[in-house]
């Protein structure tokens, strides 16, 4: 049966082309980039031209570039790290309550380590508010994080206006960006930022790697200590594949960003119409146009969201769903209670989120598959319309 | 998470699904909050002997494949046998489910429960 | 030309087996574990797979088994996450001089947050003395970290005496046995410890992918947090094609680990003989026989490690060395000094480190050259034996 992957924003194929440039970091150019020798050179050279092709993506300086393992490492690190920096200076973070987990949970952390932090609600759409943002700014405050876009609903905040606010404060700017790049212009200088965390697998690289952006001459703690590695802000030995892997794929991101987002915004708008039009109370989650160009998020009354998971895998379909059934916790997901759906609503939720390979014929299927399925598990839910 | 092939046959084509029109037993358990509502129907004869189940459930695919098995299981028993019916027998007739879906098995008891248990209130 | 790799402490070559597993989840397997749909699955499958076969090479449950980015991650994670976790019970910490980085710059960091440490030290052969270790317990000491071999100059420690004495205090064990794997056998249970850091990239895997065993129970605080992966001990996304990679590598240098220790103390003493034999004025460093099988580490009196190591690169020879002139700083190895060498002879220092694929012809080659290039060396030395 053919697959139809409709879930881009949990993880992309690796594009051949990129696992075409990591291969030799398998093989023949296997040496450690700290080693003087020949092999060691070799690989160094070649991460320094991998950093070169993620700091043109996002328009920074080479040396601002740290590889990590993962978006969350990225996340973890610009909180803590920045935190434990300043923590003579405050002990106040301003986030918002519809980050990524890694940045929710590295401040959940910290706050039983003795800090405040402030979690910004959202409006119905997703959107923080600049004034809200301003209200919670305090003498103590050092760092703000808010996310570029949102995982789930695709919302697009406004990071460049939230840093001019930040940056007249001199509080540290940080913005999770995973969801971001290769969806849209990501341009640090132009963002105010001074931490902006990404991630390869988002972008059609490989899992396990991540970069921090550290705008230059900020000062942060180290979350690995040990080697000299990364200019002695990140320890262990590089990770030569993977990251010769990122720097490819971000350029092939920036290179064909226009095209990719004209395609995805295209068959989203073909998904959107089709599910709202033929599908009986059925709403849109977040913000209808500040949104991703990939991400389509639906609620449907009365079901439940794995059961839709599931009964479209069983046709080839995958996406996913902000039930709490989906993830093995109680409740449902904390961004979609934080705009205000009730928890009921929340749990028939679903994501479906396009790719560089999503096609309209795609499209036409799911919508008339989708239609079937809410029917059949309406038909077969206890709580109904009247 | 990982689910044997009895769930998904059990998920894709229910048995029992529906309400039944003259049911004298009906009990229904969980909430909407928490992502899982069952509600049980049953038809008992005047030998105390379900004659026909039939489940609705909001729930995920553990939930409904708990729902038709543990309808399944109980068409032909006395309520008596029927109230006895542990979730965990529920779970080994499916082959088992992952960790975090045990409660949604016992769902499904707690729900026959509160069917025969309805029913005996209408009866006394 | 024909290139000699005598680095393998440093770095290993990934073994083509290794590559051949990892290239289907770099394509067609690269759906995100913690999706429930079929490419989900079949990741979160293949991942416990090779959990299992770490698990196996260790003596280890496979719920012991927590994927890291490496070797420095897993180290980190293990004494700041023990740290942290009982920070209420307690602030001492001991480990040795001769850590790698990874363990002693955590451990430094965790003395600027409050924290104590007692840096044990060692004899000239590098072993750390059990008296030492009982007489540095305290009624605050909350951690032991001692690591099984060490990476620099070879010398194994007592882990399993050293992990009988701290069990018995009811105090935690760490040791680091990134350089222990695939080289001796390593057995959690016989050993004693409770916590325990392997890395991949030295046992023929890839780089950028470690392993922390945690023994079943044991409470650690997380040092990534995140998402609910690696049953929410450490998010990201998991980096499966190397975790598959690492399985299988630790596999395979477990079932070939006796023909490989074989093989590689064999040459390893062609090599010591040869260039005690042949060269004036060189010592070995580290233990004569509690020594890592492909670990030979010797002084060259009067010269610099760097030049030594240059001038093997040219004709061909990968090896390293503890001077500061190859690692950017200006002391000389720590190791060096903590077995008492005076820092000028530490500077002419030079690790060479025995493979699968080293052969008797390598070692012939290597010996007869190095007496050449250390005698071309001294003579141009301003210091000398007079
Ligand atoms: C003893 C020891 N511990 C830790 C490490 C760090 O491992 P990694 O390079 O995977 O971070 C190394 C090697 O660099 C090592 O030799
Ligand atoms: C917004 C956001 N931040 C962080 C992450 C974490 O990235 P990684 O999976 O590389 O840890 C993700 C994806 O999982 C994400 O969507
Ligand atoms: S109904 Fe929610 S987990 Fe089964
Ligand atoms: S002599 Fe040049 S760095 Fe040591």
């Amino acid at each position: 049966m053919k697959r139809i992957y409709l879930d881009h924003a949990a993880t992309t194929p690796v594009d051949p082309e990129v696992v075409e440039v990591m291969i030799p970091y398998l093989t023949e150019t296997f040496g450690n980039p700290s080693s003087i020798y020949a092999e060691g050179r070799a690989a160094k050279k070649s991460i320094e031209k991998a950093r070169q092709q993620i700091a043109t993506a996002i328009n920074a300086d080479s040396r601002e570039i740290y590889f990590t393992a993962s978006g969350s490492e990225a996340d973890n690190w610009a909180i803590k790290g920045i935190a434990m920096k300043n923590k003579a200076k405050g002990k106040h973070i301003i986030t918002s309550q519809i980050e990524h987990h890694a940045v929710l949970h590295s401040c959940e952390y910290l706050e039983k380590q003795g800090f405040e932090v402030t979690y910004l609600p959202v409006d119905e759409v997703g959107l923080v508010s600049l004034e809200d943002l301003k209200n919670a700014i305090r003498d103590d405050t050092i760092l703000v994080s808010i996310m570029f876009a949102n995982n789930e609903i695709g919302t697009i905040e406004p990071i460049k206006e939230i840093g001019k606010i930040v940056k007249e404060k001199g509080i540290v700017f940080h913005t999770d960006a995973v969801q971001a790049l290769g969806n849209i212009p990501v341009d640090v200088k132009d963002l105010n930022v001074d931490l902006l965390s990404l991630s390869a697998h988002k972008i059609y690289g490989p899992k396990g790697i991540g970069v921090l952006y550290i705008k230059k001459g900020l000062p942060i703690d180290n979350l690995i200590h040990g080697g000299a590695q990364e200019r002695k802000k990140r320890a262990g030995t590089e990770n030569t594949a993977e990251i010769m892997a990122f720097g490819k794929a971000a350029e092939l991101a920036s290179e064909h960003l226009e095209e990719n987002m004209t395609h995805m915004k295209t068959l989203r708008d073909q998904l959107i119409e089709g599910v709202l039009g033929k599908i009986p109370l059925a709403r849109l989650n977040g913000h209808p146009e500040k949104r991703l160009p990939g991400n389509a998020n639906f609620c449907f009354a009365y079901i439940e969201g794995e059961s839709i998971l599931l009964s479209l895998d069983v046709i080839g379909i995958a996406g996913s769903s902000g039930s709490a059934c989906t993830s093995g916790s109680l409740d449902p997901s904390h961004v979609l209670l934080a705009i205000g759906l009730p928890a009921g609503v929340a749990h028939g939720s679903l994501r479906l989120t396009i790719g560089k390979s999503t096609t309209a014929e795609d499209i036409d299927y799911v919508v008339n598959n989708l239609v079937e399925i809410i029917q059949r598990l309406r038909d077969m839910s206890p709580i109904d319309a009247d | 998470m990982e689910y044997t092939d009895v769930v998904m046959e059990n998920f894709t084509c229910p048995k029992n699904v529906g309400e039944i029109e003259d049911a004298n037993g009906v009990g229904q358990v969980g909430s909407p909050a928490c992502g899982d509502i069952m509600k049980i129907f049953l038809k008992i004869n005047d030998d105390d002997i379900i004659e026909n189940a039939s489940f609705k459930t909001f729930g995920c695919g553990a939930a409904v494949a708990s729902s038709s098995m543990a309808t399944e299981m109980i068409i032909g028993k006395s309520i008596e046998e029927a109230g006895k019916l542990k979730n965990s027998d529920v779970v080994d007739a499916l082959g088992g489910l992952p960790d975090v879906k045990i409660h949604c098995s016992v769902l499904a008891a707690e729900a026959i429960q509160a069917a025969i248990q309805d029913y005996k209130n209408k009866k006394a």
